[in-house]
Formats: structure tokens, sequence, C-alpha cells
């Protein structure tokens, strides 16, 4: 960290055409670094209009050459703006780009301040302290890494099948992790989509399929990622396969296993609760991979030790029961998070009545009752499973909207009911009454079909629900659900009895988000979708290189929305496999072994397991690779053994000392 | 002399929230107080107590430290050392006389430039009401005889 | 004073306790090396000396002095610049001189609170409140005793230092070491530190040379040295007693966590560390197991004396508690 | 007008002093005011400090008797947290504190004190000092001296944890023991000692006894003075270091009061004066009288004279035998005579070796049972052990954390501030006589009148150490200056 050859630094203050000039003197700003920072090593000090114009660039590598400068400070803008410009304008001359350091006087100073005068003397004082900085500035090289082409798709659903493709199609590795026992997602549960009312099935098994046989695509499902280390471009992923009790190499995918399996267990996942499954099962029929999941919770072998039914009919002996979990580790360069959404439970709106009333269904039961190849085969019918309702309400915004629950909107759910209206009318014939706060029919082709529903007759009543009972008040609500509900149009109170309630639920992020978000090493926000890079310009990536967000799990969204995302984080991916190496910033830790005296403080600290301890020596090690530079450790190091690079210690202690104006006559400054 | 007293304010602030919840008071144009001085590192995992006695002893009459909200950390966990150095820290500060309001811990998320700015306006004006930093009983003014001891070089205190 | 053309030896103690006086003589037959190279021209507490044989002496002419104690008077501060000019090494020796030590804990007060406190305690028979004066008219004239210094002071906030003997005492195998090497390098047979060396001390900290087993740590309550049957060898911060082992520089060998006592500090900081508090009060949050304010809260509660415990030795020579700090010159 | 002569700062004591001696127009001692300039303020920052750190903390009051404030302090904090050590701690701490005396009273005996007997009060100045001593009596001798102090500090160490500033002892004991190995070699460190010891006294016979101007010296009026003495007894009224009961006996000897260490308030009061930054300890229920002796004044002194006159001898027999030899010659109870100190010190250190002895082979000294786990709310306490330079005592008070809110400390050579005081004013008043030529040999025998004390100002300026030049100016009648000697240290 000691500074080598004597210090000649060039100050450069930028006007940013008025942003900057506007408001602080630029010029006083440059007149005083030249004058009173001289001692301090500056040699010149310039104003120019635009610092970051080509022309202000070549500026700076002039004098670098002319006036043999060996450090840099440039009072500009953010840092986040504009470091990379500038360190190669100093590389272009020759000098080592991080000899280069940048004071924002304009996000900090001239765009937050009106007083012109304290202004200027604090801008001043942020010139000071980036000389002291600078002074103490090292040449840096980058650590430059290879990027390891193939890349790991958590979540199988419809965002993560699309950017597995995409990325698989481009010729390069895919690991697609699902939990589940089946890819396909919530997507594969429903019977219709919005707005053009095609199958749902139809057009994702396709998807789904080439997925599961895509030779640049690795299927794992009953999975799931334990633990993620490294960094972008060298990711070391450890998956956790579920054992399934059947031997995929030998299963054929009969079906004959499920066939004869004695035990029905009710289907909460796929079927919602509606209809059953085998203990020895896969979700529904077009599941892919083909493979079932034995269900070792509910098998009667596992409960009684006797059975083993499937075991003797499968045709292939494809049965394991001993199987085990097996843990894998792969190497990826790249990771896309698509882990999808939770539906809101609407049993937490208790006046809505959702499972305490029996004809009460939640949105996605709606789906499976209206799904031709769900529990009655498509036909909406009474919990009793025969009665076919003669009126039907639709809530919207369950759990959305609504500071008790969630406050945003969750995008689909307007369209979702319209789409409920839709089948319930066209295979009951039932009267429809929609309760809505406002339609939000945002995208293409979206309001034409708000219009089409309203002209099959569905009733649209504006106003929160309040509650659903089944206690009547009058003779025609005997033995109906009462829809207690201001109508804001009428501006009057109403009560609808109705055969059937239909809970709209809105979407959540997964229960388990934060967790993931952890062993990812991104965050989420307060409610628990995952933040991206930044909301406007870079909504798939996140603040941690290498690592992406598609679908629901960055928020609310519909098919094609995530659709794109998917395809985006892909294309995104394949831009850094083609860039083939990553540079790492040179902001390091590292241990000077004289020093450490093996306390092991500072072993408990680093969540990127880059500090490790020398039995042998009884010193503490840090791997430059896997370091992030967050610095922690150099701050908790007792003996001052641990150094950090670009943020040293004798930098920011300079820098304070130059931003309290330490090495200047305070008459002079507090003027 | 507090009449005319303008406090000096040294912050410290994270890379990744708080450094950018400043970038975007300055987007949004939201005006506070020019008696801030930022400083930035890569994380509030980073701040060396050192920095803040370094700053007092400087001249700052207060310091504010600023992190990424708890669970929202860039590198995970490391503000969480932020928050337990900042509590030992306060009760250390008390115990050599100085006010524990003079260093303040704020978490912000690149998000929040308003409250980023508004919690420093705030601050300010806590720290204004403090007063200067004056050296609890310490103070040489306090001395027995007349002699007033000379302060250290500053290579000796940055050495 | 004799022409002896020995090189010159001096020691002095300023506010000190005497400790490092008795480290010098336990290095017992040391003590006859020191008499047979060097003429001891200098050392009150040993031998009579002529302060007017030392004032007339040429600037410089002292080769070694070994300058013990902190400066708490004037007369203290005058002695260090008269010594600092007569000789060629100046080496503040011991933690007094270095850091300020024990007695530097003055600092949390004014110098006037110490001499209310002392003068009003309860088998103090004072109605009057009287006070010491610096000047005072006995009948038979004025008589006069020193200005005590708002702060206490390190010999390097008065005067330039050589070399920095740390220790409260430092250890006596230490200072045998040290005059060894300034005899060698006198006979031109040892070549001395660059200024500003610390001498007679390790560049790690207590951890180094202690014996007791480590592992990561994490604590969840900090005990008080007899609230607990420590285990006698593993490491204490991890049984969570605060030992400032982590933090003080090596060269003791680590006799204090031998003895089942915590390491308290009287190294003081290791190289390139700015202020030993501040470096404590990173390493202790450090490995603090919680992340729930309150939680911390009660677990620092097990703390009683922060500022003592990180400051016990250093205060005179911290950031905060430095002699007047640095920035009534940057501030008007 | 008068002439001031300041012998400024007093050399070979463990911390400082400064003494303004006032001349009258004959040239006669006027008055003698002997300051202490400095002040430290331990009363004021242990406050705030948590009560087990006293035996740390108070250790920086003295390196030269660091062990005595870490024995006072733990003391002081077990009664705080009113906890009884088990048997083993304590005697562990007699054994340490044991080992320690022999260190410090040799150190004082052939370093500090001997050297005016040893070379004499005129010999020149540069020859005045331990190495002097060894020079003359030879490097053997001065071997042994070597070879005793590093036997106490080597157990100092083993029980202490380190040879300078102990750290091991803590509220309800030690943090821990010794082994057999140790022990063993503890014994015969302890059996040397006795015969160092011996060796020492029949040294003192031979020098000093030997030497009928030394014995005149001793025996003459100058440096003898009526006070009360002050020491602790055992349960047998005989001497002992670490514990026990504090007496005072008067001027003929006669038991004036015997108390609790917890009870020194009722009994101690110091006394308050301008010029001196250190207070005057009288006793309360005589009151305070000045700087005068006699029955009627408070003024007592705490030292080794003050021990054998205040007990009714000694606990262990060769010391016993010395504690006769010493009455009988002397001419019996009690001895007023200050340069007496000097034997006393010795029949102390043959007492500490044989103490040391009997402890190393103590059955229960290397038992693992060194410490009481504190169970009680801390409140307040008192400790006393004897310093080699007088009664030591430490008062804590603290919150219910164990944190202290109020210390008070009244250290060994404080209680002796009046009467060397006095010898100092008596000594001064007889060597300078008008005409008598200020000379180093003067003053010297002047600062002989309180180095017998052995007076550490490292710890009676726990409240400050320091030093200042030693200026003598000679002023003629008219007030011009005359001459001007100036000494430094």
């Amino acid at each position: 960290m000691t500074r080598n050859q004597e210090e000649r630094i060039g100050v450069y203050v930028c006007h940013c055409g008025t942003n900057i000039a506007g408001v602080v003197d630029v010029a006083q700003v440059a007149e005083w670094a030249a004058a009173k920072l001289q001692h301090r090593g500056v040699v010149i000090a310039r104003e120019y209009k635009f610092m970051c114009s080509s022309l202000g660039q070549e500026l700076i590598e002039k004098d670098i050459k002319e006036l043999d400068l060996n450090r840099v400070v440039v009072a500009a803008c953010s840092p986040h703006l504009h470091e990379k410009t500038f360190r190669t304008a100093c590389a272009n001359a020759g000098l080592n780009p991080f000899m280069c350091e940048m004071v924002s006087i304009r996000e900090q100073v001239s765009w937050v301040h009106t007083d012109k005068s304290a202004a200027t003397s604090k801008a001043m004082a942020m010139v000071s302290g980036g000389v002291e900085r600078v002074r103490h500035h090292v040449p840096l090289e980058p650590l430059t890494v290879p990027i390891h082409p193939a890349t790991l798709v958590v979540g199988g659903g419809i965002a993560g099948i699309q950017s597995a493709l995409e990325i698989a199609d481009a010729g390069h590795q895919v690991y697609v992790v699902e939990r589940e026992p089946s890819i396909g997602g919530h997507m594969a549960q429903f019977d219709k989509t919005f707005p053009t009312l095609d199958c749902s099935a139809c057009i994702l098994t396709p998807k789904m399929v080439s997925v599961g046989t895509h030779p640049n695509v690795k299927l794992l499902t009953w999975s799931q990622v334990e633990k993620v280390e490294g960094y972008v471009g060298n990711f070391s992923v450890t998956i956790r396969k579920k054992a399934r009790k059947i031997k995929e190499d030998l299963c054929t995918g009969c079906g004959i296993c499920q066939e004869k399996c004695p035990k029905k267990v009710i289907d909460d996942v796929y079927e919602a609760g509606l209809g059953y499954r085998k203990a020895v099962y896969t979700p529904f029929p077009q599941a892919v991979p083909k493979f079932p999941v034995m269900d070792v919770a509910n098998c009667t072998y596992y409960e009684k030790g006797t059975c083993k039914a499937c075991e003797k009919f499968c045709p292939t002996d494809a049965i394991d029961f001993d199987q085990q979990d097996e843990i894998l580790n792969v190497q990826v360069g790249n990771i896309i998070l698509a882990t999808g959404y939770d539906l809101f439970d609407a049993r937490r709106i208790s006046n809505y009545g959702y499972g305490r009333l029996p004809n009460v269904f939640s949105s996605l039961e709606f789906e499976r009752l209206s799904n031709a190849a769900g529990p009655t085969n498509g036909q909406v019918v009474l919990r009793d499973g025969k009665t076919i309702p003669k009126s039907v309400g639709i809530v919207h915004c369950v759990g959305s909207r609504d500071r008790n629950y969630n406050n945003y909107c969750s995008v689909i759910c307007c369209m979702q009911s319209i789409k409920f209206a839709h089948l319930v009318h066209e295979r009951t014939g039932a009267t429809v009454y929609n309760f809505y706060i406002d339609i939000r029919a945002a995208f293409k082709d979206y309001d034409e079909f708000y219009q089409r529903i309203l002209e099959e007759g569905t009733q649209f009543i504006r106003g929160k629900v309040a509650e659903i009972s089944d206690v009547p008040r009058v003779a025609s609500e005997e033995g109906k659900l009462i829809i207690q509900v201001e109508d804001t149009l009428a501006g009057k109170q109403r009560r609808i009895p109705v055969d059937m309630v239909i809970l709209s639920s809105g979407l959540q992020p997964r229960a388990d988000s934060k967790a993931t978000a952890k062993v990812f090493g991104i965050s989420c926000s307060a409610n628990g979708w995952y933040i991206e890079k930044h909301p406007k310009l870079d909504p798939v990536a996140t603040m941690t290189e290498g690592i992406f967000i598609a679908g629901c799990a960055q928020g609310p969204k519909d098919i094609p929305a995530s659709v794109a995302q998917g395809a985006a984080a892909a294309a995104r991916v394949l831009g850094k496999i083609e860039q083939k190496e990553v540079a790492l910033e040179p902001v390091r830790a590292s241990v000077i072994e004289d020093q450490c005296s093996g306390c092991r403080i500072c072993n408990g600290l680093c969540p990127f397991n880059a500090i490790s301890f020398l039995e042998d020596r009884m010193v503490t090690e840090i791997n430059p690779a896997l370091c992030q530079g967050c610095g922690t450790c150099v701050a908790a190091c007792p003996a001052g053994a641990i150094v950090g690079t670009g943020f040293s210690n004798e930098q920011v202690m300079a820098q304070i000392e130059g931003l309290m104006l330490m090495n200047i006559e305070p008459a002079e400054v507090i003027a | 002399m507090t009449d005319a007293f303008e406090p000096t304010i040294i912050g410290f602030t994270c890379n990744w929230c708080s450094y950018r919840a400043a970038d975007l008071a300055g987007t949004a144009r939201i005006k506070y107080p020019a008696n801030v001085r930022l400083v930035r590192l890569m994380c509030s995992g980073r701040l060396d107590p050192t920095f803040v006695f370094k700053a007092l002893a400087s001249g700052a009459d207060g310091v504010m430290i600023t992190g990424c909200h708890p669970g929202e950390c860039h590198y995970l966990e490391q503000n969480y050392k932020a928050l337990r150095r900042f509590q030992l820290m306060q009760r250390t500060l008390k115990g050599l006389g100085l006010e524990s309001g003079r260093i303040k811990l704020l978490w912000a998320s690149a998000a929040e430039g308003a409250r980023f700015a508004s919690e420093v306006a705030a601050f300010v004006e806590e720290i204004r009401a403090l007063g200067p930093l004056h050296w609890g009983r310490a103070d040489a003014s306090e001395a027995v005889g007349a002699e007033v001891a000379e302060g250290p070089r500053l290579q000796e205190v940055s050495a | 004073m004799s022409e002896n053309a020995k090189p010159k030896f001096a020691m002095y103690w300023a506010a000190a306790c005497g400790g490092c006086e008795i480290a010098v003589l336990n290095t017992h037959e040391k003590i006859l090396d020191v008499d047979a190279t060097f003429e001891v021209v200098f050392w009150p507490v040993a031998m009579d000396a002529k302060y007017k044989d030392v004032e007339a002496m040429e600037d410089g002419s002292i080769l070694l002095t070994l300058f013990n104690g902190g400066i708490r008077s004037d007369e203290n501060e005058h002695i260090a610049k008269l010594l600092r000019r007569k000789s060629k090494l100046m080496v503040a020796f011991g933690s007094c001189a270095n850091e300020g030590c024990i007695p530097g804990l003055a600092n949390l007060s004014d110098s006037r609170e110490l001499v209310h406190t002392a003068f009003n305690t309860i088998t103090t028979d004072n109605p009057h409140e009287i006070y010491p004066m610096t000047s005072y008219d006995v009948p038979e004239g004025e008589i006069h005793i020193p200005t005590i210094l708002p702060v206490l002071k390190t010999l390097a906030q008065v005067v330039d230092v050589d070399y920095f003997m740390p220790g409260c005492p430092p250890e006596s195998h230490q200072i045998a070491a040290v005059i060894d090497l300034v005899i060698q390098a006198i006979q031109g047979k040892a070549q001395l530190p660059p200024k500003g060396s610390v001498i007679g001390a390790g560049s790690s900290t207590v951890c180094d040379e202690c014996k007791r087993t480590r592992s990561v740590k994490s604590i969840k309550a900090f005990q008080r040295i007899w609230a607990i049957a420590a285990e006698p060898t593993v490491c204490l911060l991890e049984q969570g007693i605060p030992c400032n082992g982590p933090a003080t520089r090596s060269g003791c060998d680590a006799r204090c966590p031998a003895a089942g006592a915590q390491c308290i500090g009287c190294y003081g900081p290791a190289d390139g560390v700015v202020d030993y508090g501040a470096r404590l009060i990173s390493s202790f949050a450090s490995v603090i197991d919680s992340n729930d304010p309150v939680e911390i809260d009660r677990i620092l509660d097990g703390l009683v004396d922060p500022t003592g415990q990180f400051y016990r030795f250093n205060l005179a020579g911290s950031l905060l508690r430095a002699a007047v700090p640095a920035w009534k010159k940057a501030k008007v | 007008m008068t002439q001031r002569i300041t012998i400024d700062p007093i050399t070979r004591l463990e911390g400082h002093g400064k003494i303004e001696i006032f001349l009258d127009d004959r040239g006669e001692v006027a008055n003698t005011y002997f300051q202490i300039p400095e002040l430290r303020g331990f009363e004021r920052f242990c406050v705030g400090r948590p009560v087990e750190e006293m035996p740390l903390l108070t250790n920086r009051i003295c390196g030269v008797c660091p062990e005595a404030h870490h024995m006072a302090a733990a003391k002081a904090a077990d009664a705080v947290y009113h906890v009884d050590p088990p048997p083993t701690a304590k005697k562990l701490r007699e054994l340490l504190y044991s080992a320690f005396y022999v260190t410090d009273h040799t150190t004082h005996f052939y370093a500090l004190g001997g050297p005016d007997f040893v070379m004499g009060p005129d010999a020149p100045v540069a020859e005045r000092n331990i190495l002097g001593v060894i020079h003359k009596v030879g490097l053997e001798i001065g071997g042994k001296v070597i070879q005793a102090r590093k036997a106490g500090h080597t157990v100092v160490e083993m029980i202490g944890g380190r040879k300078v500033h102990p750290c091991t002892s803590i509220p309800g004991g030690l943090t821990k023991g010794i082994t057999e190995e140790q022990r063993k070699e503890i014994e015969t460190m302890g059996r040397w000692a006795v015969e160092f010891a011996q060796f020492s006294l029949k040294l003192f016979n031979e020098i000093v006894l030997g030497n009928k101007a030394y014995v005149d010296l001793i025996l003459g009026d100058v440096y003898t003075h009526q006070t009360y003495y002050m020491g602790t007894v055992d349960a047998n009224n005989q001497v002992n270091f670490y514990d026990g009961q504090v007496r005072v006996v008067d001027p003929n000897g006669k038991e004036y009061v015997k108390y609790n260490p917890s009870e020194y308030a009722q009994h101690i009061a110091e006394h308050v004066e301008p010029w001196t930054y250190l207070k005057f300890p009288y006793l309360k229920n005589v009151g305070w009288k000045g700087f005068v002796d006699g029955p009627e004044s408070g003024v007592y002194c705490a030292i080794p004279l003050s021990r054998l006159n205040a007990a009714d001898g000694m606990a262990t027999p060769l010391a016993q035998e010395e504690y006769e030899r010493f009455y009988s010659t002397l001419g019996g109870k009690p001895v007023h005579q200050r340069l007496a100190i000097h034997w006393a010190r010795l029949i102390e250190l043959l007492y500490a070796a044989e103490r040391w002895v009997e402890l190393a082979t103590d059955p229960e000294i290397t038992s693992p049972n060194f410490h009481a786990i504190p169970t009680e709310k801390p409140t307040e306490g008192v400790g006393v052990v004897e310093a080699p330079r007088g009664t030591l005592t430490h008062h804590y008070t603290t919150d219910e954390r164990g944190v202290l809110t109020k210390v008070n400390l009244i250290v060994g050579t404080t209680n002796n501030y009046a009467p060397i005081s006095m010898s100092i004013n008596k000594a001064a008043s007889s060597f300078i006589k008008h005409g008598v030529v200020i000379s180093e040999g003067v003053l010297n025998r002047v600062e002989m009148a309180f180095r017998a004390y052995d007076p550490c100002f490292g710890c009676a300026t726990h409240s400050l150490p320091g030093k200042m030049p030693l200026e003598i100016t000679i002023r003629d009648a008219n007030g011009n200056t005359v001459d001007v000697l100036k000494q430094y240290c």
C-alpha cells in the first residue's frame, strides 16, 4: 500500500453543461485545487464543459502524457455513470486505470444543493478528499476469469422452460432444476389461457417435451439446489436429487405401477385437493419426465412394510425401494432463477368463507374443475360433484390491492376472472356476477376480450365484496351463498344470492423466496419478490453478477410477459457466454501472513467461504477468486493483518482527512 | 459560537444501496443541506470504527453510517456485522464522553433517494441541536493550571 | 563528570510507576553488561546524578535514553525535551511513554476532577475544601508544585521518538535482547532497525504466542473472568471472556492467557493499527452471534465497561482521547 | 530575608519528591517543606471500571510493589463480592507475597537504602549506588543479590503469571494453581532465600553494627521520633504481611487500638496541605496536631520498624531470634530510631523467607481448589495488606453489576508522609548549621532521613509522579543570589 513514486496529480472539474456549473463555481474549484492542493501533489487542475465527451477525455490523456501525471481526479457525476469512461481514458494514455478517482459533485452537490457558496466549498472539500485518496492508489490488475458455458435454470415453469430452450438451442449446456416431479409449473394446471382462450396444455406440452428431449438440456426434476458457491462465470452448484424410488434408466413410464398401486391419496398440489392420485404417481398424464415418483409419506410399504404391488407388476424392475437421495455438483457460468409464485391462500380472508363454505372455490380449484383433463372432466359443478350452478359470483382482487394482505396488484386476476366468467357461462349458462375494484385489461387484445365477455351478459359489479355468507335473510336467499357488497356505481349496499363463488386469488412470492435468495446471494424486496438490477433498464439482471431472474419470481405477470422475460434472461446469458471471460473488479482482501496471529476472528465472517484457516501454519488465508471485496474481514482483523485493495485503510483515512480539509490552513478553507 | 455553527458530517455509504440512494436523490433533484460529505465503501461491513473515530477526531460533528436494509445486503449479511459494530461503538463513545446521538445508523435501499435526503436533513438538525463536538470533561479549557496541551501532529494521528 | 570513553546511557521516568525500572533490574546479569558497556550518566531510581552535568553535555552526547512514563506535568514535558536534545537515540520505553498506559485513563476526566476526587475521599479531613496550588505562600516564602497538564500525553506527542518499546512493563527477556542488539550495533556487529520502528516486540498479536486452542468464534454471551470456571486450554474469547489478545501486539509470550487471565492489552496495537480500541470494537462485534438488535444489546450488556475494556492502556494514544484532538487546529 | 535550599528531586526512592529548606538570616533552618509534585488520579478514573480489574489497574500505581496493590485490591474485591477464597487460594497469594517481600527488601537494602551505609554517606556520588555496592562488597555478593531478586520474581511469576504486575488474582481466589514440580522448585528457592537472609543480617552486623560511626548515627537523636506505630498482626499478635488485624501501639509501646481492616475509616483520617499533592494520614481519634511527635499527636508511622514495634514477635523461629536480639541491642521496645528500620527490614526479610518455605511445604498448596465462584450481590469492601512501606488500604464501593462507584486508597508510603517530613526537618536542622557549607554529603544525610523509610512515591502519588530539578539557591541576607546549585533527578 505504500506509495512508490512522487505523486503528480491532475484534477478535472466538469461543468456537465449547467448541471454542475449552474450551482458550483467550477472555475473557483479548479483554481483553488491548483493553488491550495499543490503541496499535495496537484500539478494541474482544469475545468471543462463535458469531461465525458471525447474532447474532455483527450484533455486528460494529453495531460497524462505531457505532464507525466501518475494520478487523476475527475470531479463530475457519479462513478456509477462514468468511472469506466475515465478509467479507460487513463488506460489509453498508458496510466493504470485504477490510478483514477471520481468525485461526484453532480449527484452529491449541484443537484441536491441550492446555496452556491456552500455547494462550492463542499465541492472543494470533496476534491481535496479525492486528491488525498488518490495519493494512496496503487496500480491494480483486474482478475479476468473464464466463463463456464453451462447454465443453471431453476424452475421448470413456462419462464424457465423458455430460457432453457433459448440457450440449449444456441448450443450450450443447460441444467433445469425443478422441485416438483414434473416441469410445467402453474400453466400446466390451466385449461384455457386468456385472452385467446387457446388450450393451455396444447401450447405448453410441446415445449415441455422439447426440454425433456433436448440433447443440451439436463433435466433434474424432484430436485432442489442446496448450495451455490463461486461467482459469475464459475458457479459451483450443489443439487439434491430426491429419491424417486424409481430407476429412471429402466422405467418406461408405462404407468402400470400407478394402476396397480392400491393407495389413493388426495392430490393437493396438482388437483388442488379436488382429485386423487396414487402413492406412486405422475402428477398429470403429459408430465415430463414420464417417470413417476413414490410418495414415501403415503406408501403402504413404508407404512406397514408390506404391499410392494408396484414392484410386483413393474415390467422392467424399475422400482427401487432403497433408492437414496443423490447429491449432484454441477459447474455453471450463469444462473437463471424462474422460481415462480404461490397463490394467495383465500382462507386468510375468513369473511369470504373459503374452506368453511363448501361452494366457495379458489381460482386454482376452478381451473381444475373447468379443465377437460381435470377431476370432473371439465364439468363445472358444485362441491357435491353433480349440481350445476345457476348463478355464480366471481370475486376479483382476493388478497391483492388490500393493505391487510398484499398492497400490490397481482396483474393477472382481472383477466383470469373474466376468463372464468366466460368458462362458467359457456359450460353452465349460469348467471355470472364479477365483483371488481377496477378492471385492468391493459395489454394486447385484453380489453377486446373484456368487451366480449360483457356482451355475453356477465354482470360486472364495481365494489369490494365485504362478506360471503350462507345465512339467509329472505326466502330467496335460502340455500344460497349471499354476497354482501357495496355497488359503488349504484351507490348502494347489495346482497346477491348465488350457488357458487370463485375467489380470484392474487399471486404472492414463494413462501421460501427469501431463503432461496440467500442461497443464490441475491436480494428480495420487502414483500419477497426478487430485486432486479434496475427496475427500468435492467429488469432481468440482479445485483449479483451472473445471476438473472425471469417470470413471476421477479413480480406478478402473465404468460406472455413471463415468456418474454425468460427469453430476455437467456439472451443476457448467451451474451455473457459469448464474452468467453469476465473481468472482476480488483477489489479484494488478502492476508499479510507474518502479521496474522491466527486468532480466527475473521473466520466466521465470509458468506462466500473465501476465508479458510491453515491449521498447519496457524494462519488464515483468503481465496482471491472467491472474495467479493466487501471488506468486512479487513475491518474486523484485530491485528490489521488483512488488507483490502481499492478501499484500503490508507485510502479511506486519507479521504476523510481530505474531506475535513486537514491538510490545508483552516482560515483559507471555511471561507 | 453556536449561532454561526454549521455542522460538518461525514457519511459512510454502501456502494450498492445508500450510495445509489444518494445518486437517486441527485437525479430526482431532491434537496438536502450541504453539511454532509460522503465516503463510498463497498459495504457497510467494511466500516472500520477507526474511520468513524478518525472523522470525529478530524473535526466532524457527526457521523452517518448507512447500509442496505437487513436481509437485503449485497453481500448477504455483512450489514448485520455493521449493526453489531455500531451498537458497540455507541456504547464506547458514550464512555468516552460523546453524545451517542453523534453517530447514526441508517438503512437505505437504492430506491430510497427521497428517504436518504430527508434522513440527512433530519440528522443535520439533530447535530446542529447538539452543537459543535465538544470533548466532554477532557476538554483542554478545563485544565488544572493555565497550560494547554498541544495536539499531536497529524502524522502521528494518521501514521 | 568522568572522561569515560564508553557510550553514555540514560534512563528516566516521567509519570510512571517504576515497573519499567524494576523490569530493567530484572534483566539481572544484563545490568552488569550495561555497566560494562555504557557509562550510566543518568538513572534516578538507581543512582545519584547531576542535572548540571546532563545540561552541560553536548547535544546528542547521550547515545541511548530509555524514557518511561507519560507526560503528566509541565516538568515531565520539559525533561522529555531536554533529554531529546541530549540523546542520539530516544526510546519510548514501556506502555506509559508509548500510549499513556493506565494513568492515561485520566483523560476520561479533566485534571481538576482528579484532584477534587482525591481530596474529598471519605477519610480526607478537608472541611475547608483545600486543594493543592501550583504556587503557595508559606510564612517563609513562596513554594511551587508543577502544573498538571489537562491531559496525559504520550512521549511521541511532545518530542520526536526514535524507537518504541511497548509493554507494561516490557518483558525482561525483550529488554535483554534489545540491550544486546544495541551493544552489538555499537561494536558494529549488528544493524539498528529503521527509525520509528517498534523494538522488543513482535509484529503480530498475542494469539500468535498463545497456546490455547482456537476455532471459529461466535459468542452468545460475554462472561466475567470470575463468573465461570474457565476451560484452561481453550481460547478465552471463545469462552466469552473479553480477552484483548487478538488486538494486542505480541512479544510477551502470552503470559496472562497462559496464567488463566485475559490479556488486558499492555503491549498496545499491532503494526499499522491506528486506533487500538476501534480495532477491538470491530473484532469483538464481529464474533457476536446475533443479527437481532435487541439480542445484540443483551449480549453487549455483558461487557460492563467497553470504554475501559478497549482503551485500558491506550486512551492517551487513541484518536478521540489523544492530547487535545488534532481537529482543534483545523477548526476555529 | 530567608535563604532557600531546594532538594529536588530526591534520588534513590521509588517515585518523586521535592524538599524546600528555608534558612533564617542566621543560616539556621527556619522550616522545611517536603512536597509531592504530582497526582495521577486513580481514585477518579477507576470509577466506572469493573471491580475485578482493580488488581490489574492498581498494580500500575506502583511497579515496585505491584504485588501489594494486587493483593489489597484482590482482598477488597473478595469483600465486595462477599466471597471467601478457598484456603489454597489464600496460601498461594501469601506465598507469592512472601517471595515478593524477599525481593523487595533485598532491593531496598542493597540498591536503595544500603549504599548510604555500605559506601558511607560521604562517598562520591558516582559510587553511592548499587553498582558501587557490588564493586565494594564484591561481585560474588552482587551475584547473590541478583539471585535473591531473581528467585523472588520467579515465584511471583509462577503464581502471579508475570514478574511485574501479576495478573492471576480474581474475586474468589486465583485463575490458576501450581504443580508439584513448581512447588518443589519454589521450596528449593525458599530454602536458599532463608540462607541469603541470614547472610544479609551477617553482612549488616559486620559493616554497620561493626562500625561505631554508623551505630552512633543510628542511635543518635537526629533520626529519632516518638510516634505511634502501626502494623498488621495475626491472632497471636505476631507480624503478618498478608492478613490479620491492624494494631497500633503508642510511643510507649502500649497497644492503643486493634481493629479489623473494614473499620479503618473510624481510625484513620487524612490531613490536607495546599502546598503538596499528597495527604497526611493520622490517627483520627488522637487528632492532627501538626508535624510533631509524642502521644498527643496523631502522627504514626507504618514501616518495618513499626510492624516490629506493633507486634509481640515474629511467627517464625529464626526471625524471632533476630527480633529478640534487635530489641536487646537497641534497648527494648519500642525502638524510635528511624535508621533502625534497615535492621528491622532485614529481620522481616528473614521472616518472609521462612514463611515462604512454610507455605511451599504446605500439603494444601498444590490443590486444584484455588477459586470459589462468587454468588453474592456485590456491594462494598475493604482490602488491607502490609506493603513493605506501610499498611496498604483499598476501599471500593460498586453498583449491582460490580462496577466501581467509589474508590479510596491509603497507600503504604502515604502513612509515613508526616513522620518523613518531620525526620527531614530534624535532619536538616541538625546538619545545616550557620557556616556549614552545603555539601552533597549534607544533602545526602537529609535524604537519608526519608530514604530509611524506603518511601515509594510511585505509590504515594497514585495521586502523581514526575521529577524536577534539584535546585539549591542560596541567597544572602540582602536576597542576592550568591550561588545556584542545580541537580536533575
